[in-house]
């Protein structure tokens, strides 16, 4: 009997995608196994990365504070995108990635660089926003229930309440309340990415990684962005890789700052700008070299 | 009962696998291809030696002694392809130098879709066309051109390769940078001699590689021989006389009700498998030049 | 890809250069510097962003020994967001010389600098100016 | 560089593009004059109405194209439903799931030089296979199923090529959002490959098609009927399920003939008035052709103007 029923149901969320699940079935995991949140939420310990024979990353060590923002600095090729790729495994989606070393996810303990891990729930539990707006070419409202339709919520009324939630956190639901089923793309450049960051917190992650988020925008938006930014402070952890570092000094309470696939420094915002440890900072920030 | 995410899972590792399935299947047909020729013409060449098939001078199948010298079909394939090439080349050449260097975009963007059609009109139309249009005209002007030649055929699979000859070679021309062709505008060069000088140097393997294929589709065709260039293999280069491909060969057999095994139902797939080899070649030749080019740029 | 940049004349040069070809300034003196003239020095780097970083930073650190330099930049400096992240510095440091540069910048010849140091020093006045410039980074 | 040679040099820039539109004019007057001659030939039975609903038959007068359309109807959903149900997943499945390493990387690398070669392989050789696999050794017989697996091979190379171009114009970032968001690789090629490309798949497929309708070589090779008098069993029954199963097989498996097949007949007959029956057809079949390329024309710019990432 079980077999029947697990053929029909993948014939069912073949076309419907997924069965039936409510958002407290999907936050499970967390549940039952809930340590008191400690102050690390992600500890990388000796992390080295590949991309085929070239070293990316060179033995990373790394404690990521819990609802706090880190931010990650750096010339260009320094390694820092791809340190923040590594959190979601994005790289997998492109052949010969190779992780050593470890990354643990706390309170949970799982070690993200493992190969046996379950891509599924991290991505889920770790969102990301990208560099270039990218909303999906479908209405507002879908892009940012896709989230929750993927991991199997169907429920009409929960769908609308998880992303009229998002969208007000975002700061977008004023803006786009009476159109929600307006194509994405009619969104101007800095609504777009509070629409992705919309879309990334309605499922309600653990961790939001941003990568430049605010490099495509004009001013105002990034500065909406930055401020939407900080307030997502208090719900999330938050990991952002920046150019600007002006950025960085203003939004964050923690800076990494690597060069050439190593990791420098990492200490308080605070400190790192004032009183640097390394040359090597020193002469980054005062745009020795960039 | 399975978790959710554990069904997803189960639910990709299958699509994957129907996925893979579908790609894989493409392999059978070529592989059906080779096998469906090979193992008819070794029964094929079980009964006629292939000494006899490459050197005999005629091909009779139909008669009381039968004859299975390939080269009377081979010959007129290559006669048929040749006029095509000696037809489209120039004409195709003039046009793509005419599109890549002279041509507004607008008349480039009528110029282009015309050419591309003209693959995609039925060939049977193109065997109508030269046997009661193309080849009354050519016996008004040619002396003697009998009703089934292979000079009307010819011109009109000119015609036909045009989407190779032409609109190829002018991707491929498009495809050199602008920047070089101004340097030698700069220098005082007019646009055609910086055309034949600079650009279709820079373009020939794309070029050259579209005459190869605009060939091995000459060679391929089979309507408008079929139909126009008459059902008798003979041994000649004179285009005034009826001919017979290798493609009408096959046309002819197959129109008749031929008994599974026989000789002549054999021997199509010795003449098929000629072909294939033919076209094989041709198309590796250009896959080959293609692929120079994107080393090129 | 990563560029370096001579400390003092701030022309591109190569990673390990010693001397700088351009302004023969040696770079072994840029590397004993303290981090605090570090920063002064390179109050006059080419790209705004850094120069804004850099008073930014001196507003955290309220580094008195950069208000020379920051006075003598108000009057070649031409972007009127950098000459606001000066006055946000100078109100940050809000020592008596930073006070004194403050009220010279009150007479600025951009009329957007006197009006926005206006509107930070005495932010009740704002609705008798009737036009709110809402700078946002504040 | 002497003055005479640099004058006539400068006017190559006026004589060139004077022969080079008369080359292209050529083109076109060869294209008109092959659509003119064929209206004007057939014109005579392309008014007459019983010409579309009269079987073939040894009288050139009372010979018509009924057979032949309705074959080339059956015949070409065939062959659209399996190009489809092949060319679509192996088109996604080398753009999209190729993993381009190891053994498996090079299979694909083989599926891909395949399709290539296959896309320049005359179309008779299609026949040959189809005579030597479907006909004899599969049992298939010269049905309608066998014309329509032998024409989905002939377009199976073309669908695959526009799949592929199609899937490669999604930028990356669409996906990697949905990755980041929790999809697996099935839910993104559902939700959003499938989606925003079935335009450009859809355009390649009617190009397909139109280049298959024309084609008469593979099917004389398997030995389609040049004269046949009846209609396909219709598989339609009057009780409950409409569709019965053994009529639809009997559907599949009846002989059948199609419209270039029936022109090929009629042009080689010596009897000049079945050649008035050979133009008419020719040109409904060239109506047929030109109006799916100008479908697909206009579908392709309406896909185009869609998606504008």
């Amino acid at each position: 009997m079980v077999m029947v029923n697990t053929i029909i149901d993948s014939i069912k969320s073949l076309f419907l995608g997924a069965t039936d699940r409510s958002m407290e079935e999907i936050k499970a995991k967390t549940k039952d196994n809930f340590k008191r949140e400690g102050d690390v939420k992600l500890e990388v310990k000796e992390l080295n990365f590949y991309y085929g024979e070239f070293k990316a990353l060179k033995n990373i060590n790394l404690k990521i504070p819990t609802k706090k923002i880190t931010a990650l600095i750096g010339p260009s090729g320094c390694g820092k995108t791809t340190l923040l790729r590594c959190f979601n495994r994005m790289h997998d989606l492109y052949p010969g990635s190779k992780y050593e070393g470890s990354i643990i996810f706390h309170p949970d303990g799982i070690n993200i660089a493992s190969p046996h891990i379950d891509l599924l729930d991290l991505r889920r539990r770790v969102g990301m926003v990208f560099q270039r707006p990218n909303p999906f070419p479908k209405s507002i409202f879908e892009n940012v229930a896709y989230g929750l339709r993927v991991n199997g919520v169907r429920d009409k009324k929960l769908i609308k309440e998880r992303v009229e939630w998002a969208l007000q956190s975002a700061a977008l639901w004023d803006e786009v309340k009476d159109r929600l089923d307006a194509n994405a793309y009619s969104l101007s450049g800095g609504q777009q990415q509070r629409l992705c960051i919309a879309r990334a917190i309605a499922i309600e992650p653990d961790i939001v990684l941003f990568d430049e988020p605010t490099s495509a925008l004009d001013p105002i938006s990034t500065s909406k962005i930055e401020e939407l930014i900080m307030t997502l402070k208090e719900k999330l952890t938050i990991i952002i890789v920046t150019h600007n570092m002006q950025q960085a000094a203003r939004v964050s309470d923690y800076t990494g700052f690597m060069y050439l696939g190593e990791l420098i420094e990492f200490d308080k915002t605070q400190k790192i700008f004032t009183i640097p440890s390394q040359k090597l900072t020193e002469d980054y920030i005062t745009g020795r070299f960039g | 009962m399975l978790t959710f995410i554990t069904r997803k899972k189960i639910l990709d590792r299958f699509m994957l696998a129907v996925f893979f399935t579908a790609g894989f299947i493409t392999i059978f047909i070529t592989v059906g291809i080779v096998y469906v020729l090979l193992a008819d013409s070794i029964k094929f060449f079980q009964e006629v030696s292939i000494k006899e098939f490459l050197t005999e001078k005629e091909w009779t199948p139909v008669f009381a002694t039968k004859k299975f010298g390939i080269w009377p079909l081979i010959s007129g394939t290559f006669l048929i392809a040749a006029i095509a090439m000696v037809v489209s080349i120039p004409l195709g050449i003039l046009i793509a130098i005419y599109l890549s260097e002279y041509a507004s975009v607008r008349v480039k963007e009528i110029a282009k879709p015309i050419i591309e059609f003209m693959e995609a009109i039925p060939t049977v139309v193109y065997g109508y066309f030269t046997l009661l249009f193309v080849t009354p005209i050519l016996q008004s002007i040619v002396p003697d051109l009998e009703a089934f030649n292979s000079l009307a055929p010819g011109i009109v699979l000119g015609f036909m390769i045009l989407p190779y000859t032409a609109s190829m070679a002018e991707d491929s021309m498009k495809g050199v940078p602008q920047r070089i062709r101004e340097a030698s505008y700069a220098l005082g060069a007019t646009k055609l001699r910086t055309a034949v000088t600079i650009v279709i140097p820079a373009a020939i393997s794309g070029i050259v590689a579209g005459f190869i294929l605009g060939a091995s589709r000459a060679i391929g065709e089979t309507m408008v021989v079929a139909i126009a260039a008459g059902m008798y293999p003979n041994l000649t280069l004179d285009p005034r006389e009826p001919i017979q491909t290798m493609t009408g060969y096959i046309v002819q057999v197959a129109l008749g009700d031929l008994p599974y095994g026989s000789i002549e139902y054999l021997s199509i797939f010795a003449v098929g498998l000629a072909l294939f080899i033919i076209a094989f070649i041709f198309n590796s030749i250009a896959l080959w030049l293609r692929s120079r080019i994107r080393e090129a740029y | 890809m990563i560029h370096f940049f001579c400390p003092s004349c701030w022309r591109g040069i190569s990673e390990n250069i010693v001397i700088c070809p351009y302004c023969n300034y040696d770079l072994k003196d840029f590397n004993a510097l303290s981090y605090d003239d570090k920063l002064i020095l390179s109050l006059k780097h080419p790209v705004k962003e850094i120069r804004r970083l850099i008073i930014f930073i001196i507003g955290l650190k309220k580094l008195k020994k950069a208000l020379i330099e920051l006075e003598r930049m108000i009057d070649y400096e031409e972007d009127p967001i950098i000459l606001m992240e000066i006055v946000k510095t100078l109100r940050q440091i809000n020592d008596k010389g930073s006070r004194a540069i403050l009220d010279k910048m009150r007479s600025h010849r951009f009329s957007i600098i006197s009006q926005y140091i206006e509107q930070i020093e005495y932010p009740q006045i704002k609705e008798f100016y009737g036009k709110t410039i809402n700078f946002n980074n504040k | 560089m002497n003055k005479k040679d640099k004058i006539s040099d400068s006017k190559a820039d006026i004589i060139y593009p004077i022969f080079g539109f008369i080359g292209f004019f050529l083109v076109i007057s060869f294209l008109v004059t092959l659509i003119i001659d064929i209206l004007i030939d057939g014109y005579e039975k392309l008014v007459d109405p019983s010409f579309y609903v009269s079987y073939p038959s040894r009288f050139p007068d009372k010979a018509g194209i009924l057979s032949g359309w309705v074959g080339t109807m059956l015949v070409m959903a065939g062959a659209i439903f399996w190009s489809l149900l092949i060319g679509i997943p192996a088109g996604i499945y080398l753009e999209e799931y190729a993993t381009k390493r190891g053994i498996i990387g090079k299979i694909e690398h083989i599926i891909e030089l395949n399709i290539n070669n296959l896309a320049a392989v005359p179309a008779i050789i299609y026949g040959l296979l189809a005579l030597g696999i479907f006909v004899y050794r599969f049992k298939l017989g010269e049905s309608i199923l066998t014309a329509g697996l032998t024409l989905a091979i002939l377009m199976l190379p073309v669908i695959v090529v526009n799949t592929r171009e199609a899937i490669r114009r999604i930028p990356r970032d669409i996906r990697e959002g949905a990755y980041a968001v929790g999809a697996t690789k099935w839910d993104t090629v559902r939700d959003h490959i499938l989606p925003y490309s079935l335009g450009g798949i859809l355009t390649g497929l009617i190009i397909a098609a139109s280049r298959a309708i024309g084609e008469t070589a593979p099917l004389v090779t398997i030995g389609a009927l040049t004269f046949i008098a009846f209609l396909p069993p219709s598989p339609f029954v009057s009780e409950f399920p409409f569709l019965s199963p053994e009529k639809a097989w009997e559907l599949f498996m009846s002989p059948f003939t199609v419209l270039p097949i029936q022109i090929f007949n009629w042009v080689s007959r010596p009897q000049a008035a079945f050649q008035i029956n050979a133009a008419a057809a020719g040109f409904v079949l060239l109506i047929l052709t030109v109006l799916m390329n100008a479908l697909a024309y206009y579908f392709r710019q309406k896909v185009r103007r869609k998606y504008i990432w």
